[in-house]
């Protein structure tokens, strides 16, 4: 039994382990933020490895928490991402009074998503998503100091308090239509009653909510332009994409038996997502909420690729939010190394960016390209293959109207490009960030790659990577 | 390798020497550029003097018939359809034997007095260039084998005379001019383009060998394929004939598409004589005489030929007596004289005449190339000499420029058709088919042909005699100047004796020669009289022509203003094709077209711009959206979906 | 024994309470008792299904106790949020709240 | 023989070119890597043409295979031949010819040069593709280089052409997806994936082809300047540098002429004949609409953009018409045109550098100044017009011819209207050598010109050449071209007897 626990847990025992000692240490008074910041990525680190010795699945406590290696490379990604975000938060909260903190809620909700991704049981999967969902409001408010952090934090809250609200409504729904909340009894149990359908449509809007599919999105932009810029990534990227792995299993399993119930609504969700997102992405100055929009874009192409309801489709997910996570993260690592060296956080103090620190401009236009899914980044593979996916099921009109919002998106990826290449700062706000990348850029990354004060780039050398899509076949993994 | 492989050495020559000239000329041969030309050309000249002979005396004829001699004949591009292919090769035979004859002649003829004339301009070297480049499309033109390889040259010739027409190329009017006689024949090009197409698809072939034997076999599936299909009551046989024909009549200067000749004088003058008065122009002529048995077939398209080139005769006779560039006249008579070649090829479709009109036609094309080259060589002397193409600032050059006026006398009563000129004789011939075939075209041309002998001595009077104005120059000009026009002038007297029908005939027999004394009263005596009358006014400066122009009122002043085909031109490009047409392209392009794209963008812009509301930044708002949205679909699934 | 249904129609109008509050009500903690109300619209429901129509397990009951913890967690965090952004904007009226948008 | 080193050379150019600093370095390396590039594809052209291949229609040559997604049946096909390899040829030397036209660039040269590689790797990765997925990717990866180097090297409104396009283009690409996911899921031979052979083998339903055939056509035909979605020609072209503009109208015109022929057509023969009239309608429009738009434009890069728009219809009339000539023809005149074009741009790029406009009537009497340049202008415009001896007569020859075997009065009267551009082309291209290189001298300044420099010379000389080999010798490609164009009309008319 506790070697099972040890075992199939791992993941989430070391994320725990990670909580306790920094509770401890905490209470015994905490020590230098720096070696807080190396206990924690050498913990998230290792939680890393871990998660990647072995292949294993399996179950525990009476059906309510399982694991397989699909999880367990969902779990993966989770905490590599987590890593990635605490080493591009390490120069904010080593500024921070409160970094100990922060750490405490970011693992916290880690392991909340951990618990929910490997939940076979509403009422696991609901305390997941609790643990997941409250500390990330006390992230988001983490500038004490700031107005819009707090104002951010508190439609974070009530927001996600009246999300939760509606999908308890709806679980209760289906607890009393059903008599269980087991995942593996609900799915041979749903009829498609009219109460099961209330039921199915009020979880719907409760995921909807979390990964903010329009029109259950509108949090969204204020919250990621309040928070500060490690927690708006981690918002975009952890909470995403762990809300959509369980999703996409939800959905396919759980409620297989409703497809034609469902199918309607994630097409009107897909489609309004992607319109919404990318017509108010084009306006936006604020690169915060810029990106805000576009994930919600992004969205909305996932649910294209959900709307396949196939093998592809799950896969094509999967290995959409790999791609995702290190496109998104990079961007938001730029926006961080530039707000918080020069405070500008706006699309035109960009403006000549390639000009004063080309390294950085090329890097952010990479990471854009890849959301906007251009080759060879491996965006492109991402939304090629969600958008193949969703075609799977013929429903070509999603996949016309998907296809033409790649160009609306792209419009506004490239605004930003433009303006970092083409257009030049009328006052030049001096050597933004011009030290770096003189000489020896590999070398340097390399360097700092241990060196958690210089995150940025670290998480440019992933980037460049990842953009060599050969190194991921995802996809293979449910074939 | 016999002698007809070596008239490969004819096209190779001048191409190379275009080629040299063309690189390494303006760098390295800049003194030696001239000879180097003439040089090559001179080759070229024995060459094809040398094949003529061959041709004509040794070998050409089997059992008395001039049988064509394919010398060469490669694929160069084949269209995978029945046997359409582009073939590119060397074709002897009488007509283009006595081409190749005149065109080396006059081309090195030209060649010879550009070296005087062109002396101290610059880019001398890019001119040889560019007429070793014209002398090899002309060559290859009349060698070709096949319809597609014809217009491939015919299109080269088109090119270079561009180039050459445009050779002072800082002159406006000389770019303009260029521009013109490009557009022009390029315009009847298109025709002529259609017109290989529709002869190449329904024949199956471009081959001219194929098409003639095919064509002219009314049995053979071309034949039938040619006659069967047709379009707006016309067969495609008559379509294929007629668009062709204007593809020649653009090249030929035919009405009405005569209208860049008179410019392309622009051109330095020897270039007209070569261009523009004896080989390119006659590519007309030479292409409806290369198609002439399959013309032959078609009563329609013969009278087409027939009426387009009889009038093109009168009325470039009619401009030719009323204008004052020296050029320009040469220019029209150019045309009028072409018109007298075509029409006797359209004269030549019917009855026993039939080798007659195309004979006759061949053979003035033969003469008129000498005499008329002589006149525009004359004229450059002149030109040279004076420093203006005006007529009316010449005068009495008889004394300053003897042999140039003895040499241009002769080519006057050359073309006048005074007996025992070369003119004489070709013309007679061409009179005699249009009098045996058509009446009406044989009193046109008799007309014309007098009034060919007004505007001659009209020009040679005002030239040569009138009184003396003053000039600058006092040299006639170098050797090389006056050698050629004393070999033309020589010709010019000698061609007409040439027993031309022994040699050229539309069936490949040789024709005793028509001779009737008695048929020539009427038209030496118009002649004479045309001659006589020009002496009268222009031999002295006097009043008389103006009282005349005065007399003849609209029509003097219509015809001087060459019957407004030039405004009427202006007109139709400016107001139709750019005004009407451009125009408006440009304009929707910019504004529906793009303005379209650009809408789209705005329209999309527009619409983030108006639903930014939604965003009210008021979390209660938030949470009633979300609510409703909820409500809605539930209600919608619930009560419209699923039941 | 009182019908099921008065039960579940008992908790849907507590919940609907819930929400009308949430969306009304100008003042932050009024909010976050509105919200309390929509949970225990829930629990009610668990309970009542679990009592009513599933008595052999006690899934119902279970998931409420922790939705009543979960919900003590969650508005511990949104008093705390709500104490801070007082004091940035000296207001808890949520619509002085309401600078981030468009 | 592994077809990707066409992938490799550019690539590692490419990445090499970053890790210079020197300019002189930098250029240089561009050039060695395209003249490798060149005497690559001439040596691979040898040797397909010693393959029984080259004689065979629909055999490709050199297939390699590496698995790349398999489950979704992506491979990593390639193989080529004739019509690729023409392509290719095309490619190699515009690259070429660019790099050199580029050597005075001095802003940023690493990057410019970097996305030049990146181009032609594009390029010739779409090129070598038998697989629609890979070819697909090679589509899009040329798209965004362009919008950089238009947006970053560019002139005039810049932001504005480069987004234009970018946007046209991509949403082009859009297009082309859907009609690739169209074929994905509706061929009958479940195991084809995106193979191209295996989807010709088995096509697709005629209801579906009816349906996907204009996504894919279209999506194509946007790259190619379909008439009514060519507006990204003219303003793109201009606002680029010139190597970009060569590119762009060398080269990446011509991806969507082979995709429309490679994919729309041979994929979907039957939707291809019962297209057929209209995509005749529309190129026509495009040839005469864009020639006489060309007409009234003053500003030189306009006026090769626009005549490009009339150009290029060729090749779109070439396949609508569905005749083996006249696949041929525009097979051909995909190349003629690429290489002309590229020419015209560079001269146009040598000029401007000098008298800095690209306005026709503020220029005149050039050839006084600069001769060779203005000799090479003169050549590109009779190249334009369709002159014999240089490629534009060939293919435009080849289009007419196959055009004509299309009985029935509609497409003749197409042809004749399509024919009637050649008038049209006289009168603007003429327009434009009349008072560009001839006319007065309009400035002193201009006699002080210096004429091309080496670079520029051989770059002129390198598209010459290949003009005039396709002019003279036109039957050597044409041999290459026939069997791959073969291949492609067998499955039209095995359609039409379906």
């Amino acid at each position: 039994m506790w070697t099972d626990i040890l075992l199939l847990m791992r993941t989430e025992m070391m994320l725990i382990l990670i909580i306790f000692l920094l509770l401890f240490w905490k209470l015994g008074g905490g020590g230098r933020v720096q070696i807080v910041q190396a206990v924690v990525n050498g913990g998230l680190v290792l939680a890393l490895l871990l998660g990647f010795v072995l292949s294993d699945s399996g179950e525990l406590f009476g059906h309510m928490f399982r694991t397989n290696d699909l999880l367990r490379l969902e779990k993966n990604m989770l905490v590599l991402a987590a890593l990635l975000v605490s080493l591009l938060a390490s120069q904010w909260v080593a500024a921070h009074r409160h970094a100990m903190e922060f750490y405490l809620l970011m693992i916290s909700t880690l392991l909340g998503m951990c618990f929910m991704l490997s939940s076979a049981n509403l009422l696991m999967f609901y305390l997941g998503l609790e643990l997941a969902s409250i500390p990330l409001a006390a992230m988001v408010n983490f500038d004490l100091q700031r107005k819009q952090s707090a104002e951010a934090a508190f439609k974070m809250i009530v927001s996600s308090a009246f999300a939760s609200g509606i999908l308890l409504f709806g679980i209760s729904w289906l607890y009393g239509t059903t008599g269980t909340v087991d995942f593996d009894s609900l799915a041979t149990a749903l009829t498609g009653s009219p109460l099961q359908v209330l039921g199915v449509v009020a979880v719907l809007a409760g995921f909807g909510f979390k990964m903010s599919a329009v029109p259950f999105h509108l949090w969204t932009a204020d919250v990621y332009e309040g928070a500060p810029v490690p927690v708006t990534a981690y918002l975009s990227v952890l909470s995403k994409s762990a809300i959509l792995f369980v999703f996409v299993s939800v959905l396919y399993t759980v409620f297989g038996s409703m497809q034609q119930v469902w199918y309607i609504v994630i097409c009107v969700l897909a489609i309004g997502s992607m319109l919404v997102g990318n017509l108010f992405a084009m306006r936006q100055q604020n690169m915060k909420r810029f990106l805000a929009f576009s994930s919600i874009a992004q969205v909305g192409f996932i649910l294209v690729g959900v709307c396949g309801v196939n093998a592809t489709s799950s896969a094509a997910v999967v290995f959409f939010l790999l791609v995702y996570l290190f496109s998104n993260l990079g961007a938001f690592a730029i926006v961080q190394h530039i707000s918080q060296s020069t405070g500008k956080e706006t699309i035109d103090d960009y403006r000549g960016l390639a000009r004063a620190n080309p390294a950085l401009a090329w890097l952010l236009a990479i990471a854009l390209f890849s959301l906007a899914g251009i080759p060879p980044t491996a965006g492109f593979f991402g939304k090629f293959f969600l958008l193949l996916a969703g075609a799977g099921k013929g429903t070509w009109f999603l996949i016309i109207v998907a296809a033409l919002n790649m160009i609306v998106s792209l419009y506004y990826y490239l605004r930003v490009v433009k303006a970092m290449f083409m257009e030049t700062q009328a006052s030049r706000t001096g050597g933004l960030c011009g030290r770096y990348f003189h000489h020896g850029f590999v070398w340097r990354c390399l360097r700092v790659y241990f060196q958690p004060h210089a995150s940025v780039e670290a998480l440019l050398l992933i980037l460049l990577f990842h953009a060599v899509w050969l190194s991921i076949k995802i996809i293979l993994l449910k074939n | 390798m016999n002698y007809a492989q070596f008239a490969a050495f004819i096209l190779l020559l001048p191409l190379l020497s275009f080629v040299v000239l063309g690189i390494w000329g303006r760098r390295y041969l800049s003194k030696l550029a001239p000879w180097f030309g003439t040089a090559s050309m001179a080759a070229v000249c024995a060459l094809s003097l040398y094949a003529a002979f061959r041709y004509f005396f040794v070998d050409g004829s089997v059992g008395g018939v001039f049988q064509p001699i394919i010398a060469m004949q490669v694929p160069w591009l084949e269209f995978g359809y029945k046997n359409l292919s582009i073939d590119l090769g060397l074709l002897l035979d009488p007509i283009s034997v006595m081409m190749l004859v005149v065109i080396s002649v006059v081309s090195l003829m030209v060649h010879l007095f550009s070296m005087g004339y062109m002396k101290g301009e610059d880019r001398v070297p890019t001119y040889y260039a560019f007429l070793s480049l014209f002398s090899f499309s002309m060559l290859g033109l009349v060698l070709s084998v096949n319809l597609f390889q014809i217009y491939i040259f015919w299109e080269l010739v088109g090119a270079s005379s561009f180039l050459l027409i445009g050779f002072f190329f800082t002159k406006p009017s000389a770019v303009a001019a260029s521009k013109k006689a490009f557009i022009v024949t390029r315009f009847a090009d298109l025709f002529f383009l259609i017109g290989i197409l529709i002869m190449g698809i329904q024949a199956g072939s471009f081959d001219f060998g194929v098409l003639l034997q095919q064509l002219t076999n009314p049995a053979s599936e071309a034949s039938v394929a040619m006659a069967s299909a047709g379009f707006l009551g016309l067969s495609a046989l008559t379509w294929a004939l007629v668009l062709i024909f204007i593809g020649g009549a653009g090249k030929s200067a035919m009405l009405p598409l005569h209208i860049w000749l008179p410019d392309a004088m622009e051109g330095p003058t020897p270039v007209s004589a070569l261009i523009h008065a004896a080989t390119m122009v006659v590519a007309g002529v030479y292409l409806v005489a290369r198609l002439f048995p399959v013309f032959q077939l078609d009563a329609l398209a013969m009278q087409v030929v027939t009426w387009v080139g009889a009038s093109s005769a009168l009325f470039a006779a009619v401009i030719a007596c009323t204008q004052t560039d020296i050029k320009r006249v040469l220019a029209y008579s150019t045309m009028s004289q072409i018109g007298y070649m075509m029409f006797s090829l359209g004269v030549g479709g019917q009855g026993e005449t039939a080798a007659l009109g195309y004979t006759a036609s061949m053979f003035h094309l033969f003469t008129h190339a000498f005499f008329k080259s002589l006149l525009f060589l004359g004229a450059g002397a002149v030109i040279h000499f004076v420093h203006s193409n005006d007529m009316r600032d010449m005068g009495g050059l008889r004394r300053l420029m003897p042999l140039t006026h003895i040499s241009f006398l002769i080519g006057c009563l050359a073309i006048a058709g005074v007996p025992p000129f070369a003119g004489f004789f070709s013309k007679e011939e061409i009179l005699l088919a249009a009098w045996q075939s058509n009446k009406l075209v044989y009193y046109l041309a008799l007309f014309t042909a007098a009034l060919t002998a007004f505007y001659m001595f009209r020009l040679y009077f005002m030239i040569f005699w009138q009184a003396d104005k003053q000039y600058h120059h006092h040299s006639e000009g170098t050797l090389s100047m006056k050698l050629p026009l004393l070999l033309l002038a020589l010709l010019s007297i000698s061609a007409g004796f040439v027993p031309f029908s022994q040699f050229v005939s539309a069936d490949g027999r040789a024709t005793a020669t028509h001779m009737h004394w008695q048929f020539s009263i009427a038209p030496v005596v118009l002649v004479i009289l045309g001659i006589g009358l020009a002496a009268w006014l222009y031999r002295q400066q006097n009043d008389k022509p103006a009282k005349l122009a005065a007399s003849l009122g609209s029509f003097y002043k219509g015809a001087y203003r060459k019957f407004y085909f030039d405004e009427l031109y202006l007109f139709v490009t400016h107001r139709i094709l750019f005004k009407m047409i451009g125009k408006p392209a440009a304009w929707a392009d910019k504004q529906l077209v793009d303005g379209a794209v650009n809408a789209s963008g705005d329209a999309t812009l527009a619409a983030a711009q108006a639903i930014k509301g939604w965003q009210s930044g008021k979390v209660q708002q938030y949470l009633l959206v979300f609510l409703l949205a909820v409500l809605l679909l539930a209600a919608v699934l619930l009560f419209f979906w699923l039941v | 024994m009182v019908p099921v249904s008065h039960m579940l129609f008992f908790s849907t109008a507590l919940f609907f309470i819930g929400v009308y509050g949430l969306l009304t009500r100008r003042n932050m903690i009024a909010l976050l008792m509105s919200i309390e109300l929509m949970l225990n619209s829930v629990n009610i429901n668990f309970v009542v299904f679990n009592k009513y129509l599933w008595p052999g397990q006690l899934d119902g009951v279970f998931f409420s106790i922790f939705i009543i913890a979960i919900a003590a967690a969650e508005a511990a965090v949104a008093i705390a949020i709500v104490i801070n952004l007082y004091r940035s904007h000296l207001s808890v009226d949520v619509d002085d709240a309401a600078e981030l948008k468009y | 023989m592994n077809l990707n080193l066409f992938l490799l050379i550019p690539g590692l150019t490419a990445v090499a070119v970053l890790l210079l600093r020197q300019q002189s370095q930098v250029r240089m390396l561009a050039l060695a890597g395209s003249v490798v590039q060149l005497v690559l594809a001439i040596w691979v052209t040898a040797q397909f043409l010693a393959l029984p291949q080259a004689t065979t229609p629909g055999a490709m040559a050199f297939v390699s295979e590496y698995s790349w997604y398999p489950s979704l049946g992506i491979v990593h096909t390639t193989g080529v031949d004739g019509v690729s390899l023409s392509m290719i040829l095309l490619t190699a030397v515009v690259v070429l010819a660019g790099v050199l036209v580029s050597w005075k660039v001095t802003d940023r040269f690493q990057s410019f040069f970097f996305l030049l590689m990146l181009l032609s790797m594009g390029a010739y990765g779409f090129f070598i593709a038998q697989n629609l997925f890979v070819m697909f990717f090679f589509l899009e990866l040329a798209v965004i280089p362009k919008f950089l180097l238009i947006g970053l090297w560019g002139s005039g409104k810049r932001e504005y052409s480069a987004t234009k396009l970018v946007l046209m283009l991509m949403g082009a690409s859009a297009l082309v997806f859907v009609g690739l996911a169209g074929l994905y899921y509706g061929q009958s031979d479940a195991s084809a994936g995106f193979n191209m052979q295996a989807l010709a083998a088995s096509p697709l339903p005629l209801a579906s082809q009816l349906f996907f055939f204009p996504f894919a056509f279209i999506g194509f035909g946007v790259f190619t300047a379909l008439f009514p979605f060519h507006t990204w020609v003219p303003d793109g072209h201009s606002s680029a540098p010139t190597a970009a503009s060569m590119f762009l109208a060398g080269i990446s015109m011509k991806l969507g002429g082979y995709g429309a022929l490679r994919v729309a057509t041979f994929l979907m023969p039957e939707a291809a004949a019962y297209y057929s009239p209209w995509i005749v309608l529309l190129a026509a429009i495009a040839i005469l609409y864009g020639s006489f738009a060309t007409m009234m434009q003053t500003d030189l890069k306009y006026i090769n953009a626009y005549s490009s728009v009339s150009h290029t219809g060729f090749v779109l009339f070439g396949i609508g018409m569905l005749t083996k000539t006249s696949l041929q023809g525009a097979v051909l005149q995909m190349v003629s045109h690429g290489l002309m074009t590229a020419l015209f741009f560079a001269v146009i790029g040598m000029l401007y550098e000098r008298t800095h406009t690209r306005q026709v009537e503020k220029m005149g009497g050039l050839l006084k100044a600069v001769p060779f340049i203005s000799t090479v202008f003169v050549i590109a415009g009779l190249t334009s017009l369709g002159l014999p001896g240089f490629s534009g007569f060939v293919s435009e020859m080849m289009v007419f011819v196959g055009s004509w075997e299309r009985s029935g009065i509609f497409y003749r009267v197409a042809t004749v209207a399509a024919a009637a551009s050649i008038v049209v082309t006289a009168v603007y291209i003429l327009r434009a050598v009349g008072s560009v290189i001839m006319g007065p001298v309009q400035h002193e300044a201009y006699l002080q010109f210096e004429d091309a420099t080496w670079t520029e010379k051989l770059a002129a000389v390198v598209l010459i050449a290949a003009i005039l080999f396709i002019g003279l010798a036109p039957f050597v490609m044409n041999g290459w071209i026939e069997p791959g164009v073969q291949s492609v009309f067998q499955q039209v008319s095995a359609a039409g007897g379906r």
